[in-house]
């Protein structure tokens, strides 16, 4: 279908076009707006220390396994250990059931539950947070083998 | 004002017309006649660019769209005629005078049924609310599927009037049917189908 | 008469599909606390979401209904025929869809609220969330009634089609209301509907261009 | 530009061009995804700290690049089949949306299997995974519209559309990962920085993305002939094709 004569409607393309741009402004604006705005995905240590959390409420947390922290009841799947932001402020976790693979010393959690009064916070879930590095078992001992011997050298 | 050139169109494997060519200039008053199934909905629908699955040309040199009235009339079922037509003629120009509004549906014998819902009016009744758009527009293309059919007497002696009119101030009338239409002596036939 | 005008009398004068929207909203809220639990602490977690998912799927219902109409009775025809710009034409149907939908919800979101335990604070995010999110439902829901108007078996694949294209809204709507508030969340809702306004009307005039032409 | 397209894009064409590419892409890639399987599954060093479940990696990740990767090709062939009218690209957009959906759930399938020992579940509604899910919901969407849009040259229009608008999904997917709460490990991979993986471990995944895509081309193509004789049967070419 060819329209020969037929004009375009010139005020219509115009306005249609403002609204485009107006609009992809908006988006754009909002977007970097959002991207400046902190995101607060899990509750850190420090901040289940000051007591920033509702008690009793289902919430997230998260932060790293506390170097020999971790007890394992002999009799159940109960074990408890310490999550630790490595800058002082650390709390209890408590957790019945089998952690996931990943879960180790020094490793990320995150953890689903409630915290009680005394700061303790009771697990209903733990998922280990796995980083983005992949490495052979005798690459990641070369590392470890160079740090300890970076810091002996010190 | 419209040229037509090796226009094909197939449904469902069958073709429904193959290789039309004809052209319309100013003033003229054509017809397309052709038995049901014959494809001539179908080249309305090309015609007023609502359907565009065919081969060949169809070019049209005209400043508005043109006007079509198919089987289906765009009339709301919640809405009187009055308010029906207002909309329809003013998806094209300017809003008409509820005034010019009464007078188009006047001609057609409409004027107890105003403002009453659609849905309480015939399918008689319909029909000549969505012709009444004929009085008010500005469009020098109408494109009238089987506007004849279901009309009595009174409606297609106001429908020919129309038509003369239009064509008398250099418009172009395209209408259909499948049996002859007497009303008109200056009407080109254009016949669709194997059996006419 | 001016197209939006249409759309608000027709709405006006079948006032029945507007409250269909409401009570199944009401009744379906209304069911969770017999189904799951009345205690108010359990009601009150899960308040934001239902009432989210409540409020998708009464947009899915309520998608067809103007579009449908316009299809069967031929005035989508004429209004794909027009000189008035086609997606200046969907908009307002999406906005019809909105006033019939998404408004009445709106208003009802304080009662819901407190059906469900909520306190005045959530309620007021509830009231935010709905007030970002639901046009962006009713853009999405005409962009898939114009999508599958006129198939055979177009009703029951509409939800199919629209569902995914929501659950960002969803996501977003109910994380700005369970994180109390957080700017992110608004943000991004905000830019979603900014984008979602210019955007899908367009969509919307081509899937109607298509529509008629079946 | 327009000349070639359309050189290639009439069915004639494309049928006889792609049926001499075929036996060059199908030996392509049957080395690839050997020497890719054989090289990942049974020489690539384990991980750290994965250990041996890291070999899921050698097929979850080429899935899951060539899932996200079909969905972009099939809405150019939409935009191609809407803007141009290209018969050709309609009958792509209709054979890509089962092999993206097939992909799709072959990166789920492979990524919760992997879930399982690592994260300790086989599913957790992260972001990515949720928007997987909801890549493979916008193919079956796709798939369903077009089926139910019957034959004709404008039926497949409507999917073009749709797929077009899902198109906007793809950098959600992407983003996602930094917008929610996510434990899907970031990209290990992007162009601009050296890959946080050894070489002995992303040279076999590079051959294995490689040959995946290989295979898709190939199974596209052969899907996409069959398409093509099917819409052109009552044409003169292909009735001289298959008559004896």
């Amino acid at each position: 279908m060819k329209f020969g004569v037929m004009k375009p409607h010139r005020r219509n393309q115009l306005l249609l076009i403002c609204i485009l741009v107006l609009g992809l402004g908006l988006a754009l604006m909002f977007t970097l707006r959002a991207l400046d705005s902190n995101i607060n995905l899990f509750y850190a240590p420090a901040e289940i220390k000051n007591g920033t959390p509702p008690i009793g409420k289902r919430i997230r947390a998260g932060g790293m396994v506390k170097a020999e922290s971790v007890r394992r009841a002999s009799d159940s799947l109960e074990v408890r250990f310490e999550v630790t932001d490595l800058q002082g402020s650390d709390f209890e976790v408590h957790y019945t059931g089998i952690l996931p693979d990943l879960f180790r010393e020094g490793q990320g959690v995150v953890a689903t539950g409630t915290l009680d009064s005394d700061g303790v916070f009771s697990a209903e879930e733990i998922l280990a947070k796995h980083d983005e590095k992949y490495m052979p078992p005798e690459v990641a001992m070369v590392i470890e083998g160079a740090q300890i011997q970076e810091a002996s050298a010190l | 004002m419209l040229q037509v050139n090796a226009l094909s169109c197939h449904r469902q494997g069958e073709w429904l017309f193959k290789e039309l060519a004809f052209s319309v200039s100013g003033g003229e008053l054509l017809e397309i006649r052709g038995d049901n199934g014959a494809g001539k909905t179908t080249l309305f629908k090309i015609l007023a660019g609502l359907f565009d699955d065919y081969e060949g040309e169809v070019t049209w040199e005209i400043q508005d769209p043109p006007l079509y009235v198919g089987h289906r009339f765009g009339l709301n079922a919640q809405l009187s005629p009055v308010e029906n037509l207002s909309f329809l003629v003013s998806l094209n120009q300017n809003a008409p005078a509820r005034k010019d509004l009464e007078v188009a549906l006047g001609r057609f014998n409409l004027a107890d049924v105003l403002d009453q819902p659609c849905r309480s009016l015939s399918e008689g009744q319909r029909k000549r609310v969505a012709l009444a758009r004929l009085e008010l527009t500005d469009s020098q293309i109408w494109l009238l599927d089987e506007a004849f059919s279901a009309l009595d007497t009174k409606g297609r002696q106001v429908l020919t009037e129309l038509c003369q009119r239009q064509v008398a101030q250099g418009g172009v009338v395209i209408f259909s049917s499948h049996q002859p239409v007497s009303d008109f002596d200056s009407a080109r036939v254009l016949a669709l189908g194997k059996s006419v | 008469m001016n197209p939006l005008i249409r759309e608000c009398k027709i709405l006006v004068r079948s006032p029945a599909d507007t409250v269909q929207s409401v009570l199944f909203v009401v009744i379906v809220v209304m069911l969770f606390p017999l189904a799951i639990s009345p205690d108010p602490t359990i009601l009150a977690g899960i308040a934001a979401g239902l009432m989210w998912v409540v409020a998708l799927l009464a947009s899915l219902l309520a998608a067809e209904r103007g579009i449908q109409a316009d299809f069967a009775d031929g005035a989508l025809e004429q209004m794909v025929l027009g000189k008035t710009p086609l997606w200046l034409l969907c908009s307002i149907k999406a906005f019809a869809h909105w006033l019939s939908c998404g408004l009445p919800l709106l208003l009802i979101t304080p009662l819901l609220g407190t059906m469900l335990a909520l306190d005045g604070l959530e309620i007021f995010w509830m009231l935010a969330s709905f007030a970002l999110g639901l046009p962006i439902l009713s853009l999405f829901c005409t962009l898939g009634a114009m999508l599958t108007v006129g198939l055979d078996r177009g009703s029951a694949l509409l939800p199919l089609l629209i569902a995914p294209f929501l659950i960002p809204t969803l996501i977003l709507g109910t994380q700005w209301v369970q994180s109390g508030g957080q700017s992110f969340y608004g943000y991004m809702l905000a830019a979603l509907l900014s984008l979602s306004v210019v955007s899908l009307p367009l969509a919307t005039g081509v899937a109607a261009r298509i529509a008629v032409s079946r | 530009m327009l000349r070639w397209f359309h050189e290639w894009g009439s069915p004639k064409a494309f049928y006889l061009r792609s049926g001499k590419m075929l036996p060059w892409l199908a030996c392509l890639t049957l080395v690839l995804l050997t020497v890719g399987l054989v090289w990942g599954l049974l020489f690539a060093p384990s991980d750290y700290q994965q250990g041996e479940s890291v070999r899921i990696m050698y097929v979850h990740v080429p899935a899951a690049i060539l899932a996200q990767s079909s969905y972009a090709m099939m809405a150019i062939a939409a935009l191609i089949a809407l803007v141009w009218r290209l018969k050709i690209a309609d009958a792509a957009v209709q054979t890509a949306a089962p092999l993206g959906a097939m992909m799709t759930l072959l990166a789920l399938a492979t990524g919760s299997l992997w879930g399982k020992p690592m994260w300790g579940t086989f599913w957790i509604w992260d972001a990515r995974l949720t928007s997987t899910l909801i890549l493979f919901f916008l193919f079956v969407g796709v798939l369903a519209l077009r089926s139910a849009s019957g034959q004709g040259r404008n039926a497949g229009r409507a999917a073009s559309v749709l797929a077009l608008v899902g198109l906007i999904n793809l950098p959600v997917i992407k983003y996602s990962v930094d917008w929610w709460f996510t434990l899907h490990q970031p990209a290990s991979f992007t162009l601009t920085e050296r890959p946080a993986m050894p070489v002995e471990m992303w040279a076999p995944l590079l051959v294995m993305v490689l040959g995946f895509y290989c295979w898709f081309a190939l199974a596209w193509i052969l899907r996409l002939r069959l398409e093509v004789l099917q819409r052109e049967r009552r044409s003169e070419w292909v009735q001289r094709l298959v008559s004896p």
